[in-house]
C-alpha cells in the first residue's frame, strides 16, 4: 500500500509530452528521492501532486484513494506540502508573515501579530533552524528562504513534504543540517519526496529513488542497492564522469586584478571592505565562503551591476573600476550572473535573442543598424548543438527550458565570444550531473587556452574541484587564501566560518 | 520555417471577428432603445466608412493622428514605460510646427514641410525628455510625470494660441501657417493628406527600429526584464530617457500632421483625445506596427463611419461611444490564450461531474 | 460664380412659397446641453421647425477635424441653409462654401468671406458692459439682502482666451462705467464642464467680498450658480436666458439671442433676402441683450433700469465704445 | 487666510481621495486601474438618478455605489477572467461610462449636458459644535458634507484592513507576488475581484461627493480627471495608505491656492499650472534624495 501513487499520469504542454505515463509508487515513512536530467520533468510531475498544473491523463492516488487535486488548497487538505524549486515568498514580507500566509492567527478580525510571532518561533525552535522570525524576506540570504518554505509546510502540519531541488542554494552545512531535519522528519512519520541533482545527497539519505528520463520512469530502485554511479549511467544514459580530470596549470601574466575594493551602501553598511586578489592566466581562482559573506557583492561590482565606493580593479593593465558590463563584456570579458532569471536570461524572449544578449551590439549579428536574422538563428543552433541545449522548440522562448537547459543558454553565451576571462557566479547551480560534467569541462579547457576564470560557488565540492587556487570571503573580506590541491574541506570550512589561525595554532602546536 | 497553420489562423480570424459582432448586437439593441433602425444604422456606417473612394479615403484620414500616436506609446509601452503624455507631446509638436508655417516665408514647399516637422519632432521630443530625464536619473514614476505635464502642456500652448500667436479673427487659434507649408491632399472631397503617407512611413520606420535595430531589441529587452536588460549592457538609464524622447519625436509628428494637413494652424484644444486613442490602439495592436495599423484602421472605420451613423440616420453621438467601449472591451481579451483555459476548465468540470 | 449665385436667388424667389426649406446645424464643440450658447440656436432651431415649418437636423461633430465632413455631407444631402456654431469652421467654410454655391452657409462670432456664407457676429462685450454697470450698482445696494457694501464684482471663464475674456472685459468696462473704484476678480476654471471647480471659485471670490459672480464657462457654470444659491449673493448668466436656474440669485443674464438669430437667418432664406447681407452684426440692439430679469426685478430699484436703458442707448449710438478684445 | 484655504483644500481633495483610498487596494494586488474615473462618473450619474428619482441620499448613495460595481463587474470579467489588458480594459470602461451617462440622459430622460432638478437632494454640510472651541483645526475641518468625514474614516479604515487584516495581507500577497499566493491556495482571482469591486465602492463614493455632496447636479464628464489624478495620488504616495491621502490632499491644496492667487490678477494660465508642476517638482526632490548613495544602476520597476 503506497501512500502516494499515480497511474499512468500524463502532462502535456500543448504537443510536448512533459510527462508520459508515469506510474509513481511512494510508501508511507519513506523518503523518496526522484533524480533525472534537466527537463526530464520532475517539477511537472510533482506540481501535478501539488495541485498547481491538472494532469492532461492519468489518476492519482493518495493513501489509496482516488483524489483530484485542483488547486494547493486541495493538495495541503490532502496533506500534502511543497517547496518549490524556485521559492514562492512575498519579498517584503516578513518571515513570520509568511510562514503564516494563508492561516493568520487573528483577534477578531485583526491579525494578533504578537501569537504569531510566538507561534513561529515555536515552531523554529521545534526544527531547531536559525532565524528570526522578524527578518524580512527580501533582507534574508537563500538559505533562509529555503527554510522558511519549509517552516511553511510543517505548519500545516503535512504528513507528505514534497522538496524540490532543496539543496541546490545551501551551503554545504546547511545541506548537512537539512538532511538531519529530514531524517528526523521522517522519524517523526512523514513522508518525504525529495529531488536533487546530487547524488551523494541522494545515497545519504533517501531509502528509494525514481528515475526519470525525457518524461518517462525508467527505474524505481531502493538505494542501498545501487551506487552514485549507477544513478547516473541511468539518468543520462551513458556512464559520466564525476570529476573531470584536470592537467597541471600553466600560470601565465597577471589578467585580472582588485586592489582595496570597498562597498558601503546607503545605509551606511559595509557590504565589502578592502578586497584584494589577483587571476592570472591559465588558472582558475575559486571564491568560496558562505552565502552573505560578500560574495554576490563582489561579483555585483565586477560585473558591473553595483558601483564600489572605493578601490580599482584593473584588466589587462587598463583601469577598469565601476564599468558598466556593457564595457566590461567588450574588453572580452564573460560574465555568468549569480541570478539565472533575473540577470541572466529573460524568460519571455527568444533562445535566439537571448543568446546574442549582451553581445547584440557586435557584428556577429549583423551591424548596429540591421540585425541578420540567418545570422542570429545560424548562432542559435550552432550554440543548441555545441552546448547540448535539450529544447522543445528552437523557436521558442527561453522560459519553455527547464532549469538546466536555461543554464546552458548563458554558458553557450558567454563562452561563444572567446572570453579571455569569465567571471562566473554559481555556474552549475540546479544543474543535472551530465551538464555539470560539460560546463566544468568547459571552464577548465578555456583555463588550459591560457585564459583565465574567476569562480564563485557555495558548493565548496566544484569549488575545490575546479579551482587552481581558492580565496574565501568572510564578512565581506578575504580571509585566507589556499591552494585547492593541497587543502580539505575542514580548512576551508573553518576559513568560512572566519577562523584564521587555526593553521598557526596547528604549526605552534 | 514553420508551416502556415491554417487551422489556427482561422480560429484567430473568428476570434477577433466574434467580439466585434457581439458589441455590434449589443449596439443594435440600443440603437432600438433610442427609437432608430439598427439595420439603417449600421448600414449608414458601412457605406459611411467603406463604400466609395470618398468614405474609404475618409477613413484613413480618421485613423491617421492615432497610428501615430499609437506608434509613440507602443515604443514607450514595449519598454513599459508609461507614457501617459502623448496628449501633451503631441500638443506642443503641433504648436511647434504651426509657428515654424507661419515665422517662415516664401520658402520651398517641401523644405517648409520638412522644416515645420523637424520642428515638431525636436520640440515632442524635448517636452519628453523631462519625464525621461526624472526617471532615468531619479526614478521618477513616469506615468504620473506625464500625467501631470499633459496638463502643463495644454495650458501652456492655450496660452500662447490665446495671447502671444492670437490670430485675431475670434477664436483660439494662431495665425495660419503659409501654404508652402501644407501637407497636401489626395483629393478635393476628402481631407486624408500627405500626413497619412507620413503615418505610414513612420509605421515602416518603428517596425524596422523594432526589428532589425539594437534600440529594438533593447526596448524588447527592458520591456521584458530591466535587470537582465542592465546585467546585458543595455545601459536602461540612458535607454529610458532616449525611448521617452522617441516616443515624444512621434507624438510630435502626429500633432504636425493635424496642423499641417488638416487645420492649417493650431487651435487650441484641437485633439479630442489622440493621445489616449493611440494607448487603446497601441495595446490592442500589442505594441506591434502592424497591429497598430489594423486597430487605428479599424478605429478610423468606427469614428468614420459613426459619424455617417449621425449625420445620415440621426443616431447619438454617444452611442458610438458606447459601441467603442463595448468593442475595445471585448478586444481587449486574449482569446486565443484564454480558450484553453477556458476549455481544460470546462472539461475538467465535466470530469468532475461524471464522477460525481 | 457671383452671377451664378445671383441667379439662384432669383430662382429660389420664384419658388420660395411653395418649398419645404431645410436647415441644418452644426453645433460648437460644447455641444448640445450647455443651457446656453449651443442650446440657445437650438430653441430657435426648434422655433423654425414648428413655427416655419422646415425640415430642421442638428448635428454634433466630436472634433474641429470632423467639421469639413459634417458640412459638405449635409451640403451634398440637399440642405439649404447649414448652420454652423463653431467658430473653428471658418477654414473649413472657406474650401466647402465654393464647392456648393447654391447651398447657403451661415457661421457665428467670425467673418468668413465666401459669396454664400452668412456670417453673424455677436457684440457680446456690450451686453456685457450692461451686465457689468449693473453689477456695479447692486453692489454697494443695503436694500438687497444679497449683496455687500464692498465694491468688489468678479467674473468666471471657462478658459483664458480672447473669446471669453471680450465678456470679462466689457463686464469690468461696464462696471467700472458706473463707479471706477469697482474690484473686478477673475479666475477660469481650465475647462467649460467642471461644476465643482466653477463652485470653488466662486465660493473663493465671494469670500473675497463679490457679490456678482459673471460666468462664462459652459457646464463650469452650472457650479457658479450653486454656490451664489449657497452665500446667497448673484451671479450673472450667459447666452440664453439663465435665469429660470437658480431664481432670484441670477441677477440677469447676458443673452446672446442665438435663437432669434437662426430665426432671422431663416426668414430670410424663406424671403430670399438671405444672400443681401453678408455680415450681419448683432448689438444691443438687435440680438444682444440682458434677459428680462423676471426673478430679480423686485429688488432693483427703478432708476437702475433706467440708468441702464440709457447706457444702451448710449452704447447703441456710439457715444460708449465698448473695448472688443478679439479684435486687437 | 490658512485656515480658509485649508478648509476648501479638504473639500477639494476628497473626490480625490476616496477614489485614491479605492484606486489602492487595486494597486496593492497588482491591478492598475485606470477605470477610476469611469467608476466615479458612474457613481456621480446613478447618485444623481436615484437622488432625483426617490429624494433620498442613502438610496443615492447605494444607487450609486451598485451602478460602479456593474462596471466593475465589466472591468473582472474582462480584465480578469478572460484575462484581458488592464489598461484597455480600464479605458474602455471610461469610455463606456461617458457614453452610457449621455446616452441615457438623452434617451431616458431627454436632456442634455446638465441633469439639475430641484427634486434632488444633496447632502447638507455638518456643523460640529465642539469644534468651534478647537483653534485653527476647527474651522478647516468643521462644516463640510458628511461625505469629508466619512473619507478620513475610510481612510483609518483602509490602512486598518491593509496592513491588520487577513484580507490586507492576501491583497499584498497576491500583489507582491502571485505565485506565492497561489502555491498556498489563496483564490488570486477572487482577492483581484474584490480589490475592483472595493475601489468601485470608493470611487463611488467620490462620485457622490463630486455630484450630491459639493453640488446637487450632474454634468456630462463632471470627474474631469479626477480619476487620474487619483491614480497619481497612489503612485506618488508609494503606495501606502498615508502617502495617498497625504498626497491627494496635497491636490487638492495646490489647486485651492491656485484659485486664490487667480485672484490677484496674475496670468491665469501659468497660476493654473501650479498643481501638476508643484507635484512633479515634489516628485522630483523626493527622487533626488533617495538617489543620494544609490550603488545600483538601471532603472528599477516599481
Ligand atoms: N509551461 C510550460 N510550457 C511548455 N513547456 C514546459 C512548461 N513547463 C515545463 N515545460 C517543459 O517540460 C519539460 C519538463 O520540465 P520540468 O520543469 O518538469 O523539468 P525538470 O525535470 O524539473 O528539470 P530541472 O531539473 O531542470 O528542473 C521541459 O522540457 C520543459 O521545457
Ligand atoms: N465648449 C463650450 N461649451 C459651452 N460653451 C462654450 C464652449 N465654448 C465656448 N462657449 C461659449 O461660447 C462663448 C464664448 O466663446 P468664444 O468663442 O468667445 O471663446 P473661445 O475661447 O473661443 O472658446 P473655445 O476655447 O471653447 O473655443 C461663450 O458664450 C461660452 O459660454
Ligand atoms: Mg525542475
Ligand atoms: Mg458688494
Amino acid at each position: 500500500m503506497y501512500i502516494i501513487e499515480t497511474k499512468n499520469l500524463t502532462k502535456k504542454f500543448g504537443d510536448f509530452t512533459a510527462n508520459n505515463k508515469i506510474n509513481l509508487q511512494v510508501k508511507e515513512g519513506e523518503i523518496h528521492a526522484i533524480v533525472g536530467e534537466n527537463g526530464a520533468g520532475k517539477s511537472t510531475l510533482m506540481n501535478m501532486l501539488y495541485g498547481l498544473l491538472q494532469p492532461t491523463e492519468g489518476e492519482i492516488y493518495i493513501k489509496g484513494k482516488h483524489v483530484s487535486i485542483n488547486n494547493p488548497r486541495d493538495a495541503i487538505n490532502l496533506g500534502i506540502g511543497m517547496v518549490h524549486q524556485h521559492f514562492k515568498l512575498v519579498p517584503t514580507f516578513t518571515i513570520f508573515e509568511n510562514i503564516l500566509l494563508g492561516d493568520e492567527l487573528t483577534k477578531g478580525i485583526r491579525i494578533n501579530k504578537k501569537k504569531e510571532i510566538k507561534v513561529v518561533k515555536e515552531l523554529i525552535e521545534k526544527y531547531g533552524f536559525n532565524i528570526n522570525p522578524k527578518d524580512k524576506i527580501q533582507n534574508v540570504p537563500i538559505g533562509t528562504e529555503q527554510r522558511v518554505e519549509i517552516l511553511k509546510m510543517l505548519y500545516r502540519n503535512v504528513d507528505i513534504l514534497i522538496l524540490d531541488e532543496p539543496t541546490a542554494v545551501l551551503t554545504p552545512q546547511e545541506v548537512d543540517e537539512l538532511l538531519i531535519s529530514l531524517n528526523e522528519l521522517r522519524e517523526a512519520g512523514k513522508t518525504i519526496i525529495i529531488i536533487t541533482h546530487k547524488l551523494g545527497e541522494v545515497k545519504r539519505c533517501s531509502d528509494s529513488v525514481t528515475v526519470i528520463r525525457k518524461g518517462e520512469i525508467v527505474d524505481r530502485v531502493e538505494t542501498k542497492d545501487v551506487t552514485e554511479k549507477d544513478l547516473a549511467k541511468l539518468m543520462v544514459g551513458r556512464d559520466v564522469l564525476l570529476q573531470v580530470e584536470k592537467p597541471e596549470p600553466k600560470i601565465g601574466d597577471e589578467l585580472f586584478s582588485v586592489n582595496n575594493l570597498s562597498v558601503t551602501n546607503k545605509q551606511k553598511v559595509r557590504l565589502l571592505d578592502n578586497v584584494n586578489f589577483a587571476v592570472k592566466r591559465g588558472e582558475i581562482l575559486g571564491v568560496a565562503g558562505v552565502e552573505g559573506n560578500g560574495q554576490s557583492q563582489l561579483i555585483k561590482v565586477l560585473t558591473g551591476l553595483m558601483k564600489c565606493t572605493n578601490g580599482k580593479v584593473t584588466y589587462k593593465d587598463k583601469n577598469i573600476t565601476n564599468y558598466p558590463s556593457e564595457k566590461i563584456r567588450k574588453l572580452g570579458i564573460g560574465i555568468i550572473p549569480e541570478d539565472r532569471y533575473k540577470h541572466g536570461l529573460c524568460r519571455n524572449m527568444k533562445i535566439s535573442e537571448n543568446l546574442m544578449a549582451g553581445y547584440h551590439d557586435t557584428d556577429k549579428f549583423g551591424s548596429t543598424y540591421h540585425y541578420n536574422y540567418k545570422k542570429i538563428r545560424d548562432n542559435r543552433d550552432e550554440l543548441i548543438n555545441d552546448f547540448d541545449i535539450r529544447v522543445g522548440s528552437a523557436d521558442g522562448d527561453v522560459g519553455q527550458l527547464s532549469g538546466g537547459n536555461a543554464q546552458k543558454v548563458i554558458i553557450a553565451r558567454e563562452l561563444s565570444m572567446n572570453p579571455d576571462l569569465v567571471i562566473a557566479s554559481q555556474p552549475t547551480r540546479g544543474v543535472d550531473i551530465g551538464s555539470i560534467e560539460f560546463i566544468h569541462k568547459q571552464l577548465i579547457s578555456l583555463r588550459n587556452d591560457n585564459k583565465a576564470v574567476l569562480v564563485v560557488s557555495s558548493e565548496l565540492s566544484e569549488v575545490m574541484n575546479l579551482s587552481d587556487r581558492i580565496i574565501v570571503m568572510y564578512k565581506g573580506s578575504i580571509i585566507g587564501e589556499v591552494n585547492a590541491k593541497e587543502t580539505t574541506k575542514e580548512e576551508l570550512g573553518y576559513l568560512m566560518a572566519g577562523i584564521t589561525d587555526k593553521r598557526e595554532v596547528e604549526n605552534d602546536g | 520555417m514553420a508551416k502556415i497553420n491554417y487551422k489556427q489562423i482561422s480560429k484567430k480570424v473568428f476570434y477577433l471577428i466574434l467580439p466585434v459582432i457581439f458589441a455590434f448586437l449589443v449596439g443594435a439593441i440600443l440603437i432600438v432603445v433610442s427609437g432608430h433602425n439598427p439595420i439603417e444604422a449600421y448600414g449608414a456606417m458601412f457605406r459611411g466608412a467603406l463604400v466609395g473612394k470618398s468614405a474609404l479615403y475618409n477613413t484613413l484620414f480618421s485613423s491617421t493622428p492615432i497610428i501615430v500616436t499609437g506608434l509613440a506609446i507602443a515604443v514607450a509601452f514595449k519598454a513599459n514605460l508609461f507614457n501617459m503624455g502623448v496628449e501633451g507631446q503631441m500638443y506642443l509638436g503641433a504648436f511647434a510646427a504651426a509657428y515654424v508655417g507661419f515665422t517662415l516665408k516664401g520658402l520651398p514647399p517641401v523644405l517648409h514641410v520638412i522644416l515645420c516637422i523637424l520642428a515638431a519632432v525636436v520640440v515632442g521630443g524635448l517636452f519628453a525628455l523631462i519625464p525621461g530625464v526624472l526617471k532615468g536619473r531619479f526614478n521618477v514614476n513616469e506615468m504620473v510625470v506625464t500625467i501631470m505635464l499633459n496638463y502643463v502642456a495644454i495650458l501652456l500652448t492655450d496660452y500662447l494660441t490665446n495671447f502671444v500667436f492670437y490670430s485675431g479673427e475670434g477664436y483660439a487659434a494662431t495665425y495660419p501657417i503659409e501654404q508652402s507649408a501644407y501637407l497636401p491632399r489626395f483629393m478635393k472631397t476628402s481631407q486624408l493628406n500627405w500626413a497619412f503617407i507620413i503615418a505610414l512611413i513612420m509605421a515602416c520606420i518603428v517596425y524596422y527600429i523594432f526589428k532589425y535595430t539594437r534600440l529594438g531589441f533593447e526596448i524588447k529587452a527592458i520591456g521584458h526584464n530591466v535587470s537582465f536588460a542592465e546585467a546585458t549592457g543595455m545601459n536602461t538609464r540612458n535607454k529610458a530617457i532616449i525611448i521617452m524622447v522617441v516616443s515624444g519625436m512621434l507624438a510630435g509628428i502626429a500633432g504636425a500632421g493635424e496642423v499641417l494637413g488638416v487645420h492649417h494652424r493650431f487651435i487650441a484644444g484641437f485633439s479630442p483625445g489622440y493621445g489616449w486613442d493611440g494607448m487603446t490602439i497601441a495595446l490592442l495592436g500589442k505594441n506591434n506596427p502592424i497591429g497598430i495599423l489594423i486597430a487605428a484602421l479599424f478605429f478610423g472605420i468606427l469614428k468614420n463611419g459613426g459619424s455617417t451613423m449621425e449625420l445620415m440616420v440621426g443616431v447619438p453621438r454617444s452611442l458610438i461611444s458606447i459601441i467603442q467601449g463595448l468593442i475595445i472591451f471585448f478586444l481587449a481579451v486574449d482569446y486565443l490564450n484564454t480558450e484553453f483555459g477556458f476549455m481544460s476548465r470546462l472539461k475538467l468540470m465535466f470530469r468532475r461531474k461524471v464522477r460525481g | 460664380g457671383d452671377n451664378k449665385n445671383n441667379n439662384t436667388d432669383t430662382d429660389d424667389k420664384d419658388t420660395a412659397k411653395d418649398k419645404t426649406f431645410k436647415v441644418a446645424m452644426v453645433t460648437s464643440a460644447g455641444g448640445l446641453g450647455d443651457r446656453s450658447y449651443n442650446d440657445s440656436a437650438y430653441e430657435g432651431l426648434k422655433k423654425i421647425e414648428s413655427d416655419m415649418n422646415m425640415e430642421i437636423k442638428v448635428v454634433e461633430p466630436a472634433d474641429v477635424s470632423e467639421g469639413e465632413k459634417y458640412l459638405t455631407e449635409l451640403a451634398k444631402a440637399g440642405y439649404d441653409l447649414v448652420c454652423t456654431l463653431e467658430y473653428g469652421h471658418a477654414d473649413i467654410l472657406n474650401t466647402v462654401a465654393p464647392q456648393f454655391p447654391d447651398t447657403r452657409f451661415a457661421i457665428f462670432n467670425i467673418v468668413v468671406d465666401q459669396p454664400n456664407v452668412t456670417s453673424v457676429i455677436f457684440k457680446e462685450h456690450e451686453g456685457s458692459f450692461l451686465a457689468g454697470a449693473l453689477a456695479a450698482m447692486v453692489t454697494t445696494d443695503d436694500s438687497i439682502d444679497k449683496t455687500n457694501d464692498q465694491k468688489i464684482i468678479s467674473a468666471i471663464g471657462g478658459v483664458q482666451s480672447p473669446g471669453i475674456d471680450k465678456f470679462i472685459v466689457g463686464y469690468e468696462e461696464g462696471a467700472k462705467y458706473i463707479d471706477p473704484d469697482i474690484k473686478v476678480l477673475k479666475g477660469y476654471s481650465n475647462s467649460f464642464g467642471d461644476p465643482a471647480k466653477g463652485k470653488e471659485l466662486a465660493l473663493v471670490q465671494i469670500d473675497q467680498g463679490s457679490d456678482v459672480v459673471y460666468q462664462i464657462a459652459g457646464g463650469t457654470g452650472e457650479g457658479v450658480f450653486e454656490a451664489v444659491k449657497e452665500k446667497n449673493v448673484f451671479a450673472v448668466g450667459v447666452d440664453s436666458d439663465q435665469d429660470y436656474i437658480v431664481p432670484g440669485n441670477i441677477l440677469t443674464s447676458m443673452m446672446k439671442r442665438l435663437d432669434m438669430a437662426m430665426v432671422m437667418l431663416a426668414d430670410k432664406l424663406q424671403d430670399g433676402t438671405i444672400g443681401d447681407e453678408n455680415v450681419i452684426e448683432l448689438g444691443l440692439k438687435e440680438g444682444t441683450e440682458l434677459s428680462k430679469m423676471e426673478h430679480t426685478k423686485d429688488m432693483l430699484k427703478p432708476e437702475y433700469l433706467d440708468q441702464l436703458e440709457e447706457i444702451r442707448e448710449k452704447i447703441v449710438s456710439g457715444e460708449i465704445k465698448v473695448t472688443d478684445v478679439t479684435k486687437e | 487666510m490658512l485656515e480658509a484655504i485649508l478648509h476648501t483644500s479638504l473639500r477639494m481633495a476628497t473626490p480625490i481621495v476616496l477614489a485614491a483610498l479605492g484606486g489602492l487596494f487595486t494597486h496593492k494586488a497588482n491591478v492598475l486601474n485606470i477605470a477610476l474615473e469611469g467608476m466615479m462618473l458612474m457613481g456621480a450619474f446613478a447618485g444623481v438618478l436615484a437622488s432625483f428619482a426617490t429624494g433620498n441620499i442613502f438610496i443615492a448613495i447605494i444607487a450609486a455605489i451598485f451602478a460602479s460595481m456593474l462596471f466593475a463587474l465589466l472591468f473582472n470579467v474582462f480584465g480578469i477572467t478572460l484575462k484581458g489588458n488592464f489598461i484597455i480594459t480600464g479605458l474602455a470602461v471610461n469610455i463606456f461610462a461617458a457614453g452610457l451617462t449621455s446616452f441615457v440622459l438623452q434617451v431616458a430622460f431627454g436632456r442634455r449636458g446638465v441633469f439639475s432638478d430641484p427634486k434632488i437632494v444633496g447632502t447638507t454640510p455638518v456643523h460640529i459644535d465642539f469644534l468651534d472651541k478647537i483653534p485653527f483645526i476647527g474651522p478647516i475641518i468643521n462644516d463640510h458634507s458628511p461625505m469629508v468625514y466619512v473619507s478620513i474614516l475610510i481612510a483609518i479604515a483602509v490602512y486598518f484592513v491593509l496592513n491588520h487584516t487577513k484580507y490586507g495581507i492576501y491583497v499584498r500577497a497576491v500583489g507582491e507576488n502571485e505565485e506565492a499566493a497561489k502555491a498556498i491556495g489563496i483564490k488570486v482571482n477572487r482577492i483581484k475581484y474584490s480589490t475592483v469591486y472595493i475601489s468601485a465602492i470608493l470611487c463611488a463614493l467620490a462620485g457622490v461627493n463630486l455630484s450630491l455632496g459639493n453640488l446637487t447636479m450632474f454634468v456630462e464628464n463632471m470627474t474631469n480627471g479626477r480619476g487620474f489624478i487619483a491614480l497619481a495620488a497612489i503612485f506618488c504616495g508609494r503606495g501606502t495608505t498615508l502617502g495617498t491621502y497625504v498626497f491627494s490632499f496635497l491636490f487638492g491644496f495646490a489647486d485651492s491656492i491656485q484659485l486664490r492667487l487667480q485672484n490677484l490678477n496674475i496670468p491665469g494660465t501659468f497660476v493654473q499650472m501650479i498643481p501638476f508642476i508643484f507635484i512633479v517638482v515634489v516628485l522630483s526632490i523626493v527622487g533626488a534624495i533617495r538617489m543620494i548613495g544609490n550603488l545600483d544602476r538601471g532603472i528599477k520597476d516599481e
